[in-house]
Parts: structure tokens; C-alpha cells; sequence
């Protein structure tokens, strides 16, 4: 028996990693299936010098961390669907300061209060889109209590190399699913790039990387912050080539280091002649339906997004193999499917799979699921 | 000597979660929560018909009434 | 309490053995049957919490808003239809956390809706974290060592907004609060009610006050009336709370937009 | 339980139990020994009081889907706890359910369910020891009576982390209480 | 000359619409560019018996007319993108409770605070995937003052026919634009189901059409609301069918009507080789472009989205003939053209084009952009 | 002040000839240097509007966040590194409108944060519309026949939140202003200085205020001094704004948890 | 104005000066004449002061593409207005500048546009009618001469709808004095 | 008699926004807004260093310094 082999709640796994990770900061509001973050935060941050914040709402939850972001700190804020769209005004201003910031976002059946314990995949669009103006994000999604925990720490990491939030898209199923998991390993840690010299500085001035070194509030660079359009000075400007270079640049500084930041899981694809493409809990269920499929001589296979955005067309298709169908499961009226299907047009077969009474897709559903559609 | 009213302790128990509330602002102690946990009317003669029970009762479980004898 | 006035079918309530909100439910109906309202012209507004099941529970029209937002969401209703009685049901985390903006505006704006705020010094919902009125030192899942902020006093906080009806009462006073709902309702104008109710489920099982009925009976202790307090000093006065009526004016809105204009 | 045999077990019952912590615990345990589990249950937080369920999974190797699909083991601590969730069982399922607060129910036959055990576990509880907490320490029992699937020494050692130690004792004897009213029944043969 | 014929501001056209839509209550909050409905609302509303309300924030404005709605009113509330990302809590809320509300977006540069008066086309994907939970929101684009007015109306009249949230989206340019307009055409007006009979009354049963005919506040009727998974009676449930139910049924009742709802307009498809796919006021250069292709001889033609969602791929595909090359200009990174590229897949040449520095695509930009792909 | 405070390649600023801004930016400027603040330790944080554009102009770490969530922002920052000074600069809009909620609960915290807030009576960024603290009656694009709405009187606000510090000021009165900042700046917890500027663009224009130099020396007869007007009677004070220091109490988070702490 | 033709104007200025409201008059003159017109400017709410915009497209058919992309008349009533809106024009541009408080700029020149029309706009304004205001009313006096985009008469009934009464004999004087000014400048033959 | 002090007015005419501030608040009348609508210093002379103009200029193109003569 190893001793660092720890049974966790999902929601203690994403507390613990950040802990991991170096966050040192947290600011959040109580809502249901992600509250466990904030109490556990409420105890562990003192215990390791850090802050915890319960603020009035989630707008100033997010508020609040991009400020301690900003002075330095490693932060998180936890949420689900009603305070994520309450927090979308916030993370949009994140993007545009390049504040690093991680959002865990536990999925809960809605629209709107919609049913507060049940599990759901339906914020999965939102995460991408929640904010207005051209922006990315990046997204990850976690299928089990230990990836919670190894996704919270490479959340913060990208985050604070690419500064840029990075939101660990969960969901009720994971926040509250206790499984072993082994915390004994201590994991690498990015810290941002700070400047060095203070002649002639510039904060949104970057080399080929497209990151800039912005300095840390504090620290003698006196550094200008605005979500308005601005250079390299940092300072407002409505120019609109600066403007166009800007969004650019947000977006370049990922899509460069896709290869860094775009992850999946495959299995068996090589030879699948039915592919199931999901994320998050929902790729559980298929990961058993795939075993029993193929103990069934069935060629199935399994593609599995971790990183959920950015989104790339070329890399899904070259991981998706060559199967004819493509089922795509998901807890909501069909919002992956939507990109799948973007991504193979008519060359393939795109099922959509959607289940949203609540529960999970079960490999029996997918199994009955194939039997129903002759496929 | 005015004639001591009576009243009708009115409980359902569907309702009742059994809190112990009543037991608790009952001048006259009529209540009890049981071995079991559960309410109990253990000596409505006592009852003054003041409405404390009624009007404390979370669960609107508790009605009480003067009984006229005409 | 008119009887009818209860959603009989969708009862017994969700709410926890012991629970301080039905007794404010019950408060409420008893003031609204007093008070002879037409129930076809009373619209009960809330937003998310324990306390903001209860309109759910009555014959009204019934509006469960979210989280923080029925303030606003009854603005629009009462100035839609003025002939209605507004009446919001919130929790102390619901109005004066997340939607404390509201609050203090429709204070300032003076808009005809009566606010009771079902007070248990916690979220009760989701678990018993801190709330803005959760007393200092208290223990919560998010203040495990004893709360570190100081609470919000609801009756100063409605005042310096420009309430002009604030109340406080406590569920063992129920005549009390009977009296300052009805009050509250009648009030042409914003009015507030901050009725002290009880979470057992968390708030009292954290900090030890006991069976719910003993932290019901416990309130005479730790309340004291308004005109008693009044003739107290500050060191008679601490650890309690005074229950009564703070603010009462009529015609404040008007009489103020007046005097500006005969100013300018 | 076989090496490679996932076990899945669903309690069921109303919310001050305990159900929930006797999950946990088991799981723990299984930990020791090696074993992958995956714990959960209903999550009640905007659902006030009333019914509960929890839920394990315990295998030798990777739990791919999390829930319980077909249960080697039901228990059922009260009424609505098994009208609630006592659907999804088969052939496969050994039934518990706590006689002394709970009528058995006409849908759980031969047809349904591998076996019935219909046990006084509160009662006998109160009885023997005087007390109503440990009853999910009793259930542990009777589980680990009926199925072995840890070591009765781990389970003790991973209750021991769980339990102030004023009430370890307490608590080992309810496991015992347990496992002996398994051994009783199996005695006397008498299941349904 | 027509003395109906009026120049007209765009924020003008959509307050005037609204009041002769029936809009008789607005709450709102300013932000460049829409703040003028604001304003003309604040002496219009008076006017016409309407209420005029200026709330604290957004969140209050919408949650504002969304109880002005319930109880009976026709509503609008105006805003730009930071105060769209507020809204979206309220927005997932109205869809839930099914309350008509029409509401304005004109979209400005972002992210963030961005560019405030500066023209974008960024909010597209926001608008239909901004709040979180699956949820359906009919969004409409004018693309001139006259057709704001008209859209408007439509919006209203939407709005109260399907109980839905309708949002029309604006932009910065159409907001501020003058142009002719004629007001004399008294407009069809459409209100909402009411129910009749009150003994076995059950707010959300539906007919056939699965809208509800939901009683307002007030009229004795005793509904309930909540933005809580809710049955037939209004009342929230936890159970799985009732769920699935709702949001299927939230769904198909636009689905359903989608001949009803969706609109857009052709130019010359029928033996366009190359076709322009747009929609706001990117599609007045696209049409002058088009003319201009035309009369040098190419088979150009054009298909312009008024209703950007529901979003109906089969209708898009059969709508815009058979060009081979289809070019997507939009005033953002690319939005429309991710949807247009799953309706096309590989079968044509989807080609976006882009621009992000605040101003207008030109029709010379389209000239040029051609001459520079070689299309 | 110290001029090399200022950023000077980014001026002229981009307020309209006469606007109170500058007034009251160069009044906070003197403070810090009266304070001897370290200039890398101090940050400036603003929301959106004109006044909130202040930060930018001055060479200090300053952060523009979004409208009205200024104050959130800097609680994170203060938090995160107590050594810095943490100043919010904030419009009558920004802070008391859709930032509401964010004052009264940095107010409620006693977060060592300082807020002064640019009123100039109405919403300048967006064209003049009416902010919660324009007066009543006052003529603004929104409220064409007159404000129907009662203002906040803003250290009624603050105080019944729970502020440990709170003063008024007014342009005219600039040493007067530099003091209250100065002061407010050195208090420990949180400080509110409602700093009453102008708009002569708008609020000035459309209330028929006169010139920028009229509206500010106007001051002197609108405003009376905290110790003049505590001696007078109400209707003496009617269209009086009164300035000066209302709250200053020092230690007021730690006791009160103290005390409750005694309580229970 | 050739009936199918599309007129283009810009104008720019500083904040003050009612360039604005001169495009948004001589557009509904326009209209009046049957024509479509589109309106537009730079829309300075967050950027307060300074330099303004204001454009019109006039023509007797359909306006597609709103803004001005080639005008036929650029007026500039300030230096910092024709460097930051200058910009845009081309030999069909007959370009109009006040020179009593602007300096020519080199840059326009026969090969940028088609003519330099350099007029003491505001100076003449002041000298002749006493008044600053009025200023945007002589400019549209200036291009109604220059170019007769609309009849003489409908411009004045559209200054009519809004002026007030009191001013409503000043503003036709100022549309006169433009007018006068490029007729005179037209006998003198005089441009760059 | 005690010397009368001189001062030395700058102004900087690049951030001045002729707004009129100064002329408003200067006891001694040394600003005026000339004809132009321009800010004009017409008597410095009279200028007795108070630093309201200075404290008052939203602009910050106004210094005033006391001319030492040694
Ligand atoms: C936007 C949003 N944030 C958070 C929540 C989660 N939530 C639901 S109720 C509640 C607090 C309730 O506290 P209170 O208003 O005091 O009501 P109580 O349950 O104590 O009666 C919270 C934080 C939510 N539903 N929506
Ligand atoms: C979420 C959001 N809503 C609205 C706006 C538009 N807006 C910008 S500034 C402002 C008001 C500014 O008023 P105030 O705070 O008093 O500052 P002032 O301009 O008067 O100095 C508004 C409504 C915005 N930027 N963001
Ligand atoms: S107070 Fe009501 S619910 Fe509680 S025990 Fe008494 S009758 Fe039952
Ligand atoms: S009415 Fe009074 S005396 Fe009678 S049972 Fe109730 S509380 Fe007791
Ligand atoms: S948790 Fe607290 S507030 Fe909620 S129902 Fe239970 S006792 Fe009442
Ligand atoms: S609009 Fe008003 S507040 Fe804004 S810069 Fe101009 S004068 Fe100042
Ligand atoms: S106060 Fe300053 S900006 Fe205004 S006129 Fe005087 S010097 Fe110029
Ligand atoms: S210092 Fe005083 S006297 Fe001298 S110019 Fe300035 S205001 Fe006038
Ligand atoms: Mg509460
Ligand atoms: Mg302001």
C-alpha cells in the first residue's frame, strides 16, 4: 500500500493541486457542486501563508483575484454555470490585461439554477464564448479526481506562462467522486516571466514568444493595466492598427504552442471503425463501451479532448484516424458534435449522442444507443 | 369560578418534522418529542389555547381551537 | 392565518427540522390576512436560498428568481402594475451579499416594495458559509477558525441607503413580527424587514446554540425591544440585538424631489 | 471478491445515517489493501434533508465508468431510501434492508434480486449497545460479513482513522454486531 | 417627397420600433454605443404612458423587465457587450421562465472594455452561447437604421408569440447611422397566449405548439416562476424526465417554427460562382461589392443572415446555391464562418475574411481581399 | 506636489476645459507627497468613466479595471501584498451605481484601501446621464424633466456599511480636500472621501451651472463646513452639501471581532 | 448633382463647431428632394473634445455601403481635423479648408485632389454678422455654392426645422454668406 | 515697510485648456480669457502667490514661484 495514495473529492483535488501548483491566493463564492473548493481554501490557505477572500459575489470573486494576479500571486476562484456568467465580464478584462488566472468550472444541469446537484456538460460552448469581443481561452477538462488534481497544477502553469486565463472545465459528477489518488509527486512548476530592466520598459512589449514580461504591481515598473485596446505601453489608445495587432497577438501567443498546449487521449483508434469523441466524465463511460466493444470484436475507439480550447480543426482530424463514424456523447443537446462535426464535414459519419436528464451516459446507454441507430 | 376553557390540539403529522419547537414554547409543557423522535400530545388538558405552538411551528402542523360547548 | 393561503399540496416544505423560515412563512401570511389583501394582488418575489423556497409554499403569485436579483425583479413587477403588493422574500446572503446592490438602490429609489429578509446569519443552502450578517467570530464551513469580518447591521445599512421603513423582529417575537410586516406592507414606500429566523442545520450546529427550540426560546435573551434598548447604555447593550421599528417616514421621496426643485 | 472482479456496492437510507462517512471508510480500506475505488453519492446540498445514497466501486485495476451500474450489494436503511433507489438491481444483487424500521417491499423476490437479508439492524443496535450512532459502522458489518471484500482488519484500521478514539470502541463492537448478525442469519438459513 | 420619410439615428429606430412594437416599459443601463435608447426612452416612455427606468447595472436592467414582463408589459432593455456579459445570468433566466423580453445588443470593439466607439462584429457567438446551461435565444441582425426599426418590431413580436428572449443584434456603425426611414406603416402586432380558464390551470402545459400560454402576474391566476428545472406546474423538480422534457420542449418550440423564424436574404445566388455569406452592416459593402463584381462581369451573389439564431445549417446550404468559393466577411477573427463551415464542410471553398481594426470592411476591402487570394 | 508624479508625456489629459478631474487628481498628488509615500509601493486602481481615466496620468503601478469593479480588483491587491498604498480612483457613477455592492462591502471588510470618489453629479463618460448621486430634480439626458430619483447621500452609505473613515470635500476647497485625502490615505482600514467635483459639460451645462470658474467658486455658497453647519438648524442647512470629516474610527474591525468573540 | 450619382461628404472640425448638425441638415434637405441619404461621424463619448467627424452620402438610389469611401467634398475647419480625417481623398475631391485659422498644407496639391477652396470661413463670419455661431451654417452656404446638391430653397426650410425662431434670420444670413463667398471666390478665379 | 514679494508665473500653454478656472479663482485678478478664448496673463504683477490658480488649474499648466532676488 503506498502511503501517499490518498482517497479525495474531486473538489479537494482541484484545492490540493492549486495548493501544488503555488497558488497562493483564492477569492470565491459559495454555489453549489463547487463550495467544498472555497471551505477547503477557508482552512488550507492560512495553514500554507496564503489568502482566502469570500467576496459578496462572483464578479467581485474574479475581480479580486486578477488584482492579487496582477501584485504576483498565484490565484484561483471556483465556480459553476450561474456565477460563471456572472464572471464572464471579468475574465474577458483577464484576457485582455493577460492577467494569469484559473476558473474551475463545475458543470451543473441548466439553463439558469436548472438543477443544482445534477451533473451536466452544457457550459462547454459558454467557456469559449461566455465573453464578448474576440478572445481565447484556454480550456481543460478533467475526467477523474487525480486528473482533477494533475490539471489544476498545469492550469496554473499554462496560465502563468501564456498569461492568460485557463479554465478546468469539471462537473458535478468529478467535483464530488472520491477516488484514490497519489499525491506524493511533486509536480514542475512554471512561474511568469518578469522583466529585469527598468530603463526603457515596456510592459506589453514582447519578443517572439508573444508573452509579455509585464512586472509584477509593486515592484518599482509602474505599469499601467486597462482592458481598454492599448500598446506596448500599456496605456489606451484607439488606434486601430494597434488594436488589430493586439487581438492578434491574444491570439497568436496560443495558437503558436498548440503543440505546448493541446492534449488528447486516444485509444485505439489505429484501426477503429467506430470512433467515440468526448470529454470530460462522459469519456468514462465510453472508455468501458470501447473494452467491451472490442471484446465483442467490435473495432471501436476512443478520442478523448483534454484540452478543450483552443480548438484545432487539423489536429482532431489527424487523431481521429480513419473510422467511418464518429459518435459524439455528450451531457447536453449537443455542443462538441457542433466542432466535430466542423472538423469532418461529410467525410465521415458525425452521430450526435445526448443525454440531459441529469444522469451520466452509462455504457449500457451507449450500447443501446448503437442498437437503436443501426450503428 | 369562570369556567376553564378547553381546547383542540389539532396535529398533522404528515407535516410535522418532529423539531421539538413546540415542545420548546409551550408554557404548559403538552408536548414531547419521544423515545422515537417523535411528537407527541402528552397532556393537551393543560392547554391554555395561548397559540405559542401554532404560531412557532415551522411546518404549519399545529392548529389549536377553543372548543365551544354549547 | 388564512389557511388558504398555504400551497397545502406542496407541503411539508423542504425546509430542515426546526427551521426558522416557516415561522417567518407564517408571520407573513398572518400579517397578509390581517391586512385583508386581495390574494390575487399579492406577488411574492424571491431569490435563491433555503428562504427563498417559501413563496413557492403560498397560493400567490410567486416569483423564485436568482440568486440576489429579486429586488430588482420586483421593481419591474411593481412599477409594471403598481396595483400589486410587492413583497420580496430573501435570505441574508441573497439580499445583502450578491444582491446587495439592490437592496440599497430600491432603498434610495424609494420603490414600494416591502423586503423581508428571512435572517439566519448563514447560507443555509449551500452549506452554512459566512454571510455579510454572519455575527464576528462565528464559525462557518468558510470561517473555520471564527468569522474575521465584521457583519453588516441590515437596519444601518437600509437607513444610510434612504429606507424609509426599517424593522427588525425575531421568530420568537411572532406577534412582534406579525405587527412589523403588516406595518412594513402598509408602508407607501421602500420597507425592510430583517426577521431574525434560525438555521439548526448549520449555523447552530456550528456554533453550539443547541436544539432548535432552545435557539428559539434563546432570542429573549439576546434581543432586547427598541424603546427598552433605548434607555440602556451601549455596555448594557452588547452581544444584544434590538428588535423594533428604526425608520418611518412618509412621503420622503416626494417631499425631497420638492425641496430640490424649490432649490434650483 | 475475485482480484479482478469489480464490486459495486449502493446504500441507501435518510440523511443523518452515516451512509456516506460507511462509504468512505470501506473505500478507505480497499485503498490499503490496493485497490482502485470510486466513491459517491447523491449530493443533497440544495435538497434539504431527507434521502441519501452512496455509492462505491472497488476493483484491482482502472475504474473506468465511476458508478454503480449493477450492484453486488443494495442496502436499504429506510422505506424511501429503497423506493427511491432501490430500482437498477438484478439477478446479481444481494439486498439488505434494515427489518426493524422497514416493511420488505413485494417487488424484491427471486425474480429480482440474488438474495434478501432482512435484518433488525437498528433495533439490535439500540438493544445491544445502548446507542443509535455506529449504525452505518453495523451496515459496514453486515457487508463485510456478507462479502468479505476487505480484510476485516483493514476495515478496522480504516475506521479507526474516521472515529474519535473516545468511540473506537463503540465502533468496533458495532462492526462486530454486524458481522455476527450475518453469521446468525447464516445459521439459521432463513434469508427472505 | 413622403412626409412619413424621417432621418432617423439607429438607437432612434430601435426605441422608436419598440414603442410601436407595444413596448411600454424599458430599464436600462447607459454604454456606448446604445446609451441614446436609453435617453430617447426617458422622454418617450412618459409619453406614450410607458415606465422609463434607469437601474444600477445591467443585471438589475434585465432582471427589471423581465418582472415588468411577467406582469404583463411589452419590454426592451438596450445594451454593448460589457453590459451584455452582465446580462447573461438574466438572460439563461428568461429562457427558463419563458418571459418575452427583447433585448438590444450593439456591438462595440472588444474584448473587454476595447474599443467603445468602434464598430465590431465580435458578440455573434456570444449572443447564442453567452449564458451557460442548453439554452435557445432568438438573435436578429439588422443591417440599416430602417430595418432596425422593422427588426425591432419583429423582435416584439417574436418575443411574445414564442416566449422566448429575443436579442437584436446591432453594432456600433447602424447604432449611430442616420438614414431615411419611413413610420407611416402601422405594424402588425403580435402579444402573447394568455390562458382562460382558471380551474385546472397549469402554467406550462402546453398544445401542440409548446408554448405556454402563461398567465401574467397578477390576473388571479397564482403562477409560479423559477429558473429551477419546473413540470407543467411551474414548480421546481429534480426529476430527470421532467428535465429532459423542458429543455427539449424549450428547444422544439423554436425548431419547430423555424420557416417562421429564420429570414435572410439573396442576391443573385442562383448562378453565383462565388458567394458572399454575411450579415449586419459587413453585408451593405458585400452588396455594393457584389454590383460592382456583377457589372465587370463575374457571377458574384450574396446571402445575408437576418436571423443569425436558431441557425439552421439545411436551410444555409439550400439558401446559397451552388458557389464554389464562398467568402465569410465578418468584423471579427472569424465567428460566422466556423458555422458556415460545418454547413459546407469540404464540398466548397469557405474562405473567412477578416477585419479587426475597428472600422468597416469597404467594398474595396473585398475588392482587394479578392485580388490578394486570387479569388 | 511633486511634479515628477505626474506622467507628463501623456498630457494634456483628455478632460473637457473645466472638468473637476484635474482638481481633484493634483489634490491627491499632494497628498502622497505630503505623505512621503514611496512612489513604487502606491497603486492608483479606477473603474470606467472620465474619472477613472485619473490613474493613467500619474508614473504609480495604476490599474483601469471595468466600470465599477474597481474596488474588488484593489482588495485583491492589497491582500495579496499589504506594503502597498492602495488608492481607488473612483466616479459617482462607477462606485455608487453599478459598483454599489463592491463599496459597501470593502466598507463592511475594513479593507485597508482608500476610495475617493470623483462625484461630479452624473454619469460623464457616457454622454450625462443620471448617476445615483445626482440630485434631485437636476436635469440630465435621463431624466429630461428632472431626476425623480432621491441621491444617496454618500457618508450616509458609507457609514451605515461599516466605514471606519469617512470625509467630504469639495474642488473649491483644495487644502481642505489634500487634508481629508491625506488623512484618509494614513487611516488604517477602510477610508471614503467623497470628493465633490464637476461636470461642466454636462451636469454644468444641462443644469445651467454657468462656466467652469462660476461652478467652482459656487462651491463656497452650496458648501458648508462640518463644525460651521453642525451649529445650524435643518432648514438652515436645506440645499446645503456639508464637508468636512463624519466617521474616524480607529481599530473598529479588530474590536468589534474582539467583543464578539468575549460574547460567545 | 447627376440624379443616379452618389455624393460624398466629409467634414472635420473640432467639437464645438456643429458639423454635425450641418450634415444631419443638409441630409434631410435631401430627403425632402426624394434623395436616400446616409449620416454618419465619428462618435467621440469616450474620447472626449477634440477633433469631430461628421459625413453624408447623398443619391437617388439605394445607399449600400453607408460611409463616405471617395468624397467629392471635404471641408476641414481646423488644422488637427485634416490631419487626422485628411486622409481618404483623391483627384475627384474638391476640397475646402477655413483659412483664416488654418495653414495650407503642403500636401494638398493638384495630384491629391481636384481643387483647394481656401476660404477665412470664421473670420468673415465674425466680421460680417457679429457671431461665432452659425459657423457650420455658412460652411453648408459654402458647399450649397460649390456644389447645389440640393436646391437653395429646401436647404433653408431644412435649417428652418432647426433653428429657433430668434436665430432663424442670423442662420440664413451665415447660408447667404457661404454662398456669397465661393460665388466671389469664383469670380476672382482664385483657388489654390 | 516690509518688501512686497514677486512672483514668477509659468504657464504652460501646451496642457492649458483656456478653460477659465484660473481667471475665477485668482483674488487678484492677474488671468483673463482674452478675445480669442485664449488664457492670457495680464497681471502678473499683481500676483501675491496665494497658489490658487495653481491648486485650481485641472490642467496643471500653471506653476507660481516666489522670484528671490539675492
Ligand atoms: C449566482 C449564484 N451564485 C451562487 C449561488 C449559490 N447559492 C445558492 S443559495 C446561496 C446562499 C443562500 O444564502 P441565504 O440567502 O442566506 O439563504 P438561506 O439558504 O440561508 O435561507 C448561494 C451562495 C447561486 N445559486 N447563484
Ligand atoms: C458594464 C458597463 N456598463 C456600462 C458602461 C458604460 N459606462 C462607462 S463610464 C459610465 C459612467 C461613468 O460615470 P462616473 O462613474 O460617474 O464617471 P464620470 O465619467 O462621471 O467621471 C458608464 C455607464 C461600461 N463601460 N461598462
Ligand atoms: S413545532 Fe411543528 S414540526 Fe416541530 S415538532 Fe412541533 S408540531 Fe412538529
Ligand atoms: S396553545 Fe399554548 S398552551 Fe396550548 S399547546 Fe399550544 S403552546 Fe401549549
Ligand atoms: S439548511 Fe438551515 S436554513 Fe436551510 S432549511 Fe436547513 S435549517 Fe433551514
Ligand atoms: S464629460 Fe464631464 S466629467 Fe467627463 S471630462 Fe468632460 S467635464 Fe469632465
Ligand atoms: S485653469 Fe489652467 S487650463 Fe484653465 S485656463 Fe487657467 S491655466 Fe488654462
Ligand atoms: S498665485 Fe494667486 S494671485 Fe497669483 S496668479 Fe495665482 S491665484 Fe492669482
Ligand atoms: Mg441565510
Ligand atoms: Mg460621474
Amino acid at each position: 500500500m503506498n502511503e501517499h495514495v490518498v482517497l479525495m473529492q474531486g473538489n479537494e483535488a482541484v484545492a490540493e493541486g492549486a495548493i501544488a501548483a503555488g497558488v497562493r491566493f483564492y477569492a470565491g463564492y459559495p454555489i453549489t457542486p463547487s463550495s467544498e473548493i472555497a471551505e477547503i481554501m477557508a482552512r488550507r490557505m492560512p495553514e500554507v501563508g496564503g489568502v482566502f477572500l469570500q467576496m459578496e459575489d462572483e464578479i467581485a470573486s474574479i475581480m479580486a483575484i486578477i488584482g492579487a494576479s496582477l501584485a504576483g500571486k498565484k490565484v484561483l476562484t471556483a465556480t459553476s454555470g450561474p456565477g460563471f456568467s456572472l464572471m464572464q465580464e471579468g475574465l474577458g478584462y483577464a484576457c485582455m490585461v493577460e492577467a494569469p488566472i484559473v476558473l474551475l468550472e463545475s458543470m451543473r444541469y441548466g439553463p439558469s439554477t436548472g438543477m443544482p446537484t445534477k451533473v451536466s456538460q452544457m457550459d462547454l460552448m459558454q467557456s469559449r464564448w461566455g465573453t464578448h469581443g474576440d478572445h481565447w481561452i484556454i480550456v481543460l477538462s478533467p475526467a477523474s479526481v487525480e486528473e482533477s488534481y494533475r490539471l489544476t497544477i498545469r492550469a496554473v502553469n499554462l496560465a502563468e506562462k501564456y498569461r492568460n486565463p485557463v479554465i478546468v472545465l469539471s462537473d458535478e459528477t468529478i467535483s464530488h467522486l472520491r477516488e484514490p489518488i497519489d499525491v506524493s509527486v511533486s509536480p514542475t512548476l512554471t512561474d511568469r516571466k518578469l522583466p529585469v530592466e527598468k530603463s526603457g520598459y515596456l510592459p506589453y512589449r514582447t519578443d517572439i514568444s508573444l508573452v509579455p514580461a509585464i512586472a509584477n504591481i509593486g515592484t518599482g515598473f509602474h505599469t499601467s493595466f486597462t482592458g481598454l485596446v492599448h500598446g506596448e505601453s500599456g496605456f489606451q489608445t484607439a488606434n486601430g492598427h494597434v488594436a488589430e495587432a493586439l487581438v492578434e497577438r491574444l491570439r497568436d501567443k496560443l495558437f503558436n504552442n498548440l503543440d505546448d498546449i493541446i492534449q488528447f487521449e486516444t485509444d485505439r483508434v489505429e484501426d477503429a471503425e467506430i470512433l467515440f469523441v468526448s470529454f470530460g466524465i462522459t469519456a468514462r463511460g465510453v472508455s468501458e463501451t470501447v473494452e467491451t466493444l472490442r471484446s465483442r470484436g467490435r473495432k471501436a475507439g476512443a478520442l478523448r479532448l483534454v484540452t478543450l480550447f483552443p480548438f484545432d480543426d487539423d489536429r482532431i482530424r489527424q487523431a481521429a484516424g480513419s473510422a467511418r463514424t464518429i459518435i459524439v456523447p455528450e451531457l447536453n443537446s449537443g455542443q462538441l458534435v457542433l466542432l466535430i462535426k466542423r472538423v469532418f464535414g461529410d467525410s465521415r459519419k458525425v452521430v450526435p449522442m445526448n443525454k440531459i436528464n441529469g444522469d451520466l451516459i452509462s455504457p449500457q446507454d451507449i450500447l443501446d444507443f448503437l442498437q437503436e441507430e443501426n450503428l | 369560578m369562570p369556567e376553564r376553557k378547553s381546547y383542540k390540539i389539532t396535529h398533522y403529522r404528515k407535516w410535522c418534522k418532529n423539531c421539538g419547537i413546540c415542545v420548546a414554547v409551550c408554557p404548559k409543557k403538552v408536548y414531547e418529542i419521544d423515545r422515537n423522535d417523535r411528537h407527541a400530545i402528552v397532556h393537551p388538558q393543560d392547554c391554555i389555547g395561548c397559540q405559542m405552538c401554532v404560531d412557532h411551528c415551522p411546518d404549519f402542523a399545529l392548529t389549536v381551537e377553543e372548543v365551544k360547548d354549547e | 392565518m388564512r389557511l388558504d393561503f398555504l400551497r397545502s399540496e406542496r407541503l411539508p416544505n423542504i425546509w430542515c427540522p426546526g427551521c426558522g423560515n416557516g415561522i417567518v412563512l407564517r408571520a407573513l401570511l398572518e400579517a397578509i390576512s390581517q391586512l385583508q389583501l386581495d390574494p390575487d394582488k399579492v406577488v411574492l418575489v424571491s431569490g435563491i436560498g433555503c428562504s427563498s423556497r417559501a413563496p413557492a409554499y403560498t397560493a400567490f403569485d410567486n416569483v423564485h428568481t436568482l440568486h440576489g436579483r429579486a429586488i430588482p425583479t420586483a421593481t419591474g413587477i411593481k412599477l409594471a402594475n403598481p396595483d400589486l403588493s410587492v413583497i420580496v422574500l430573501t435570505g441574508d446572503g441573497d439580499c445583502s451579499a450578491i444582491g446587495g446592490n439592490h437592496l440599497i438602490h430600491a432603498a434610495r429609489r424609494d420603490v414600494d416594495i416591502t423586503v423581508v429578509v428571512f435572517n439566519n446569519y448563514n447560507y443555509g443552502m449551500t452549506g452554512g458559509q459566512a454571510s455579510p450578517l454572519t455575527p464576528a467570530a462565528s464559525i462557518t464551513t468558510t470561517t473555520p477558525s471564527g468569522n474575521m469580518d465584521r457583519p453588516f447591521d441590515l437596519v444601518n445599512l437600509a437607513t444610510g441607503a434612504g429606507a424609509t421603513y426599517v424593522a427588525r423582529s425575531g421568530i420568537y417575537f411572532t406577534k412582534h413580527l406579525v405587527d412589523h410586516l403588516r406595518k412594513a406592507i402598509s408602508h407607501r414606500g421602500f420597507s425592510l424587514v430583517d426577521a431574525v429566523a434560525q438555521c439548526p442545520t448549520y449555523y447552530g450546529r456550528f456554533n453550539r446554540k443547541g436544539s432548535a427550540g432552545q435557539m428559539i426560546t434563546s432570542q429573549k435573551d439576546w434581543m432586547v425591544l427598541k424603546n427598552v434598548a433605548d434607555k440602556k447604555n451601549p455596555e448594557e447593550l452588547a452581544g444584544k440585538v434590538v428588535i423594533g421599528e428604526f425608520v418611518n417616514i412618509i412621503g420622503a421621496r416626494q417631499a425631497d424631489i420638492d425641496a430640490a426643485k424649490e432649490q434650483s | 471478491m475475485g482480484t479482478d472482479k469489480r464490486f459495486e456496492l449502493r446504500m441507501t437510507g435518510s440523511g443523518g445515517q452515516g451512509l456516506i462517512l460507511g462509504s468512505i471508510i470501506l473505500a478507505e480500506a480497499a485503498i490499503m489493501e490496493g485497490k482502485i475505488v470510486t466513491q459517491s453519492q447523491v449530493y443533497g446540498a440544495e435538497a434539504r434533508g431527507g434521502t441519501t445514497k452512496a455509492e462505491l466501486v472497488i476493483s484491482s485495476k482502472h475504474i473506468a465508468y465511476p458508478k454503480v451500474t449493477d450492484p453486488d450489494v443494495l442496502a436499504a436503511m429506510t422505506d424511501e431510501g429503497l423506493r427511491q433507489y432501490g430500482g437498477g438491481i438484478s439477478r446479481k444483487t444481494e439486498v439488505i434492508i434494515d427489518s426493524s424500521v422497514m416493511t420488505t417491499p413485494d417487488f424484491l423476490n427471486e425474480e429480482s434480486c440474488r438474495d434478501l437479508l432482512a435484518l433488525p439492524i437498528r433495533s439490535t443496535l439500540v438493544d445491544r449497545l445502548a446507542t443509535e450512532l455506529g449504525l452505518n459502522i453495523v451496515l459496514l458489518g453486515v457487508i463485510e460479513g456478507l462479502t468479505g471484500v476487505v480484510s476485516v482488519e483493514t476495515l478496522r484500521k480504516a475506521i479507526g482513522k474516521h472515529v474519535k478514539k473516545q468511540h473506537l470502541d463503540l465502533n468496533m463492537r458495532a462492526l462486530d454486531l454486524g458481522m455476527e448478525m450475518v453469521e446468525a442469519q447464516a445459521k439459521t438459513g432463513i434469508r427472505i
